[in-house]
């Protein structure tokens, strides 16, 4: 598979691999991760190669997955465990906030739960209700948890990978309407990732305005970008990647260069991601900013059913709606 | 059907009253092809009908609902069979659309024809269910318009109906939530007085649905706990159609799930779910209990998942074809008409009259369907609340400012 | 009772009493509020005189308890649901995020869940782990919920009344610090609320800064801008009262005058509410800003050990030395 | 205790086997004075000695498990007792040092001793233990400090103890969390492949504790299907001390909850809580099964809690002194003592020295928690992350600086 340029599923599959053939102590659990290979077939084929030991499909109740895989990290097995949809992962919040966020800390460094919550997030698929949320927020508010999120097939394939080796949980959003689009890039298995899990990725760079995104948004953002550019704007796009913690040096240089920033994400906007981006930015661009940050996200309503998602979801034009209004300043 | 010779001539067919054989031909039975599921031949399992539409005899297990089967007439028994019949074509029709690309999806309730509409029509029109996402034959039987239905699986709403007109909850699709839902809307009956009175207009009760996976969801055993402490009227209706979408039952449970509510001190009746008369008969002696205010009760209703978990789903990958067809023997409506043939509950003509309402309807709902417009977009900002929240107007006029503004420029690049 | 001045408990108490004299569809639902009146009392008394079927002990099940205070709002109820520890409202997050919260819109307005979760909230009473967390950001992010924080006697007997009023779901913080400190007003019970809920209040006028706080936090704001005065400065206090929606209006009103926000509340302070008032704010103040708001939380770590909890926590001090960092610029 | 003629000798006090009588002049039994709890006087219920002290006979209920209490020693009783004693002690200076203000709060296990012992020495060292709150009596016999838990009752840490070095897990307080940690760990050891080997050193289990309250929660109930479907060497043990705070058990079911487990397919053991003998019995039963991949088993202790809930709580608000009165003549204790003094099993210098050991562990722990001094307060920001974390780098270091400066000034205001 050396050199190959998969889709972001495909991407997330083949990390899910090598993590395994590493590290026997690696597991997967969750609803139809086994013979299916999960309803998006990120673990197909896992079950058939490694075995049912490994590859567990448990009963259907969130908090006994997660739960009963705190009790397997415990035991000094490292969990991966796939919530079937973003909002299917509320019933287990409990355990993630009680549990698995705080056990390194309560335990004075004695006990490390070193697990990986994958969830499949975000809309612009046409489900029905509860299969298109954008929950990060509140892992990212969640202090002992980390949260990263992927864009792309390549860093599909690393930041699993990395995510696995960490002892702490990491939560892992997963783009799924991007699941299946190809990756720009071929995969060096061999090779080694080029970002730490962490590091946020200029993925554009630009001088006029810096757009601020990650997951499914970096694809509309680098749209946006290219539509702005035919108009003679020059934008730099970030891909956030790690959204707890953020990688403020990267985006603080970003801003302080261009003077204006607008974050885009699907997730409602009130105290979401964005907010603390925002009030981050203008905290330590405080001089350098041309206009106030705008955050273009998802309306403050549940969301919607899906013949209203396109017009819910940040667009291109939403986008650049935002930075005409940023540079308006 | 208040015929005394029925179980007679059951018997005289030859087949063991309470034991569910699906015929000879077929082959060994289920649990020696399949693992992972549980209960056939399951000695507990209430039965009135064999495979093939014969009325079998009473027997210990099904004894205690005999009275309210041999209650039924005629014309229940064509009431029934004509829902099973146009249940089972609006499902058709459902699965139809999505391929079509009218809906993004559909759960199709095929081969559970049987089991909704048994506890469907043994709800009372004051009673009150609360459905899971598959519940297309009760809510039929509740009187809620499929195309309804359609409208939340075409995702122009979350669900369009409004539950208080038919007493049926909007779907639910968080494994579980609805089960707690449907206990504190029987404690609201119990504190209401509407339990226990004698007066059948006033006595009202919940049925609550899911799934042999949902047995799982700590909502489902916190709901068990709750009715039984507060011995709410409700009953939990599990159809137990052997997978939650590719697990099969051995990832769930190890005993059969009817046996669960023991363990919480209230009874659990085992219910051939393909049987008609049984679920029927099953189901409303529990919603007799628990209006009577006899408290809660759970019934499993045996049945099979005939088609895909939904329209997205491929169960090539995990099942296999020899097990359907184990279950297309024990088929629903061939059932109910074989036994209505041979009781002579009905003639050729209404059959008939049957297809041919259901080609109407399929008809029908697919024009509506095909036909339903997109909801006006600022209608996206309605209901969010009861009363003005300053954050969804400010959106809404940013909405209709932001596309005005397109409709001026005509649009960006 | 008319003209009483109550503690914050009995002002809850009194309110609580009053809905339920008023309505007799009010029910109150939780563990231990019977007989004991709930572990902190503020339901005393009421189980006694209103009877079993309107105070009910229930079984030690947070989502149970939620699940079935909806089904009792269905059935035309509206259950007053007390949560014993802001710790132990997780399990019910599921029910609170998937069904609470949207519950009318997706019925499109036919069903309506009239209820309200009393959360006890916050730290400061030397307690263990899970007893004094503030999660308010949680539900202010979840659109579809309301969520209001009393932080006096007066605020809680009216603000408890008006949210059990309201036909939408509200969350209803207490900050369980302030529980026994008398109010400084006396309460007339047959007055009316001289606010509405959604509104939040200039405790004290100023002209340097403004003080954003609410909750347990108002008092330490009040006397950091004692303090303040001391020193010749001259700081505005706002009670936002209502966290979810802001009262924007107000708050804007006061940082374009005084020029100069400072955020004060007890939860971590990443994607933590001041972020969205930050954001807000340095949207809608931009060209009246000195200084970029500041936010002085709780630190983002899970809430230690008692014996930290006074450094955890933000003091006088660390408001007024926000509020020197401010004016430094 | 291998005595042949116990049984003999109970029978002739006049008790009948299997139930649990208080004394005569107590007046009339439990559940005729208290509403709201169950399982007195239940058959099913194992008992090896009598609120006496007396040896019951070995009847059908107890039959299983009277060879382990046959094998019992002399020494096996003295280690017990020891640790009653010690256990209560080392619970009473908990309560103390509450009242003098050197914690913040203590949950007395006052009356839960025998429960808690039995449990305790049944597990073997490289088992593994999920304790709630109140589980002062495993973590005795588990080998951890009693001063380690004050630090978390004082608020110095969350848990000071490695649970590694014990296998005693950090107490949990979010009630029916650590049930399913103990299930998971429970797999993890199915996975190592240490289940089922025949060597002892080898074979382990996990125990999980929590309260009759604790039988409501969803993770509660989750954990036992997820025991049911894999098998886990796990014994749930919960103590039905008959309150939860304020709650009595009609709150949380209306059947005992030992027969939870029946309704998921593994079986559910009714014990005396306050019979050490049959606590330890049942739990060495039940953990030799799990070790030995038989799978899990829910072991109800009934027992009460004798003091308050916390040292917070007020118990007068919601129960009676007659029937804390009723609980007293079953004290755990006073039982094994005088099981021992009637079977020779310790001379009055064996429970002299006991007492001793009990002051001198009591004088050490009172003076080490006094002593304990404060945590250093940047440690606050220790052991967050496994990694380097930047947020809490920066804030360590605002902290710092703000300290520093602090200093530097003397002090605002
Ligand atoms: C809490 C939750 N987790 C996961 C899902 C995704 N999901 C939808 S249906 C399903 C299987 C349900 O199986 P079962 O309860 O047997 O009902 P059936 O679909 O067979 O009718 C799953 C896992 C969900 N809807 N809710
Ligand atoms: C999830 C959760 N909800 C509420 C509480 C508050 N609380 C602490 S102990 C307790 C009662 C527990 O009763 P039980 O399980 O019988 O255990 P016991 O205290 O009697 O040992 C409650 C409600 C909690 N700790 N966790
Ligand atoms: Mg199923
Ligand atoms: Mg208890």
């Amino acid at each position: 598979m050396s050199g190959a340029r998969l889709t972001l599923a495909k991407g997330l599959n083949a990390g899910l691999r090598k993590a395994m053939d590493k590290d026997p102590k690696v597991v997967l659990m969750g609803e139809d991760v086994g013979k299916l290979g999960g309803v998006f077939r990120i673990t197909e084929g896992l079950q058939k190669d490694f075995g049912e030991h490994r590859v567990l499909d448990t009963p259907l109740a969130e908090s006994g997955i997660v739960g009963t895989a705190v009790g397997l990290a415990l035991r000094g097995y490292r969990p991966v465990v796939e919530i079937q949809f973003d909002g299917f992962v509320y019933p287990a919040f409990d355990q993630i906030v009680s549990q698995v966020a705080k056990m390194h800390a309560r335990s004075l460094g004695h006990l490390k739960v070193p697990m990986v919550i994958r969830i499949p997030c975000g809309g612009g698929i046409g489900a029905v209700e509860h299969h298109s949320e954008s929950n990060e927020a509140y892992f990212a508010h969640t202090a002992g948890l980390r949260v990263v999120s992927c864009s792309n097939a390549a860093d599909a394939y690393w930041m699993i990978q990395q995510a696995i080796e960490t002892d702490d949980p990491v939560i892992f959003f997963e783009p799924k309407r991007r699941y299946h689009e190809r990756g720009e890039t071929e995969i060096d298995e061999g090779g080694a990732p080029d970002l730490g899990l962490y590091d946020a990725r200029v993925v554009r760079e630009g001088t006029d305005a810096t757009l601020l995104c990650y997951g499914p948004m970096v694809k509309t953002c680098l749209q946006a970008a290219a539509a702005a550019e035919e108009e003679g704007r020059n934008l730099e796009v970030i891909d956030l990647r790690s959204l707890s913690p953020l990688d403020l040096p990267t985006i603080t240089a970003s801003v302080k260069k261009t003077g204006r920033a607008v974050i885009v994400h699907e997730a409602q906007t009130f105290v979401g991601l964005g907010a603390e981006i925002a009030a981050r930015v203008q905290e330590e661009c405080f001089y350098h900013l041309e206009a106030p940050v705008l955050r273009v996200g998802g309306y403050n309503i549940p969301y919607p059913p899906s013949r209203f998602e396109e017009e819910f979801l940040p667009t291109l034009d939403r986008v650049l709606d935002a930075v005409d209004r940023s540079l308006a300043h | 059907m208040s015929d005394s010779d029925v179980a007679g001539q059951a018997g005289t067919r030859g087949h063991v009253a309470g034991a569910f054989e699906p015929s000879p031909e077929l082959g060994p039975k289920p649990p020696s092809q399949v693992t992972g599921h549980f209960s056939d031949d399951n000695p507990e399992m209430v039965q009135f009908v064999d495979a093939d539409g014969n009325r079998l005899q009473t027997n210990e297990t099904n004894a205690p609902f005999a009275q309210i089967v041999e209650d039924m007439t005629s014309e229940d028994a064509r009431i029934i069979y004509r829902d099973l019949v146009l249940v089972r074509r609006i499902d058709a029709e459902g699965f139809a659309l999505q391929r079509q690309g009218e809906l993004g999806l559909w759960p199709s309730l095929f081969g559970q024809e049987a089991a909704q509409v048994g506890a469907g029509r043994a709800l009372r029109d004051h009673d009150y269910a609360f459905p899971g996402y598959r519940e297309h034959g009760v809510a039929w039987c509740r009187g809620v318009d499929p195309v309804s239905l359609f409208g939340m699986f075409r995702g122009v709403n979350h669900g369009g109906w409004d539950s208080n007109e038919n007493n049926f909850h909007l779907y639910t699709i968080v494994i579980g939530n609805q089960m707690l839902h449907a206990v504190g809307y029987a404690m609201g009956i119990a504190a209401d007085g509407d339990v226990g009175t004698g007066d059948p207009e006033r006595d009202a009760a919940v049925m609550a649905f899911t799934g042999d996976g949902g047995t799982s969801q700590g909502d489902f055993n916190e709901a068990l706990v709750f009715a039984a402490v507060t011995n709410a009227p409700v009953v939990f209706f599990v159809q137990n159609n052997q997978w939650a979408i590719s697990e099969p039952n051995d990832k769930q449970f190890i005993i059969p799930p009817y046996q669960r509510a023991r363990g919480f001190g209230f009874p659990g009746v085992l219910v051939d779910g393909n049987d008609p008369l049984a679920t029927y008969a099953v189901a409303k002696d529990a919603l007799d209990k628990a209006r009577n205010g006899q408290g809660p009760t759970l019934i499993e209703a045996y049945t099979y998942r005939m088609g895909a978990h939904t329209t997205s789903d491929d169960p090539t990958k995990y099942r296999s074809d020899a097990e359907v067809e184990i279950w297309k023997h024990k088929d629903p409506i061939k059932r109910m008409r074989g036994f209505m043939e041979e009781r002579g509950h009905a003639d050729p003509d209404f059959f008939a009259a049957v297809d041919a309402e259901a080609d109407e309807i399929a008809a029908r709902i697919r024009t509506a369907c095909q036909g339903m417009p997109d909801p006006e977009l600022p209608t996206m900002f309605d209901h969010q609340y009861t009363e003005p929240h300053p954050v969804v107007e400010a959106e809404r006029e940013e909405f209709l400012a932001y596309h005005a503004g397109f409709a001026e420029e005509g649009g960006r690049a």
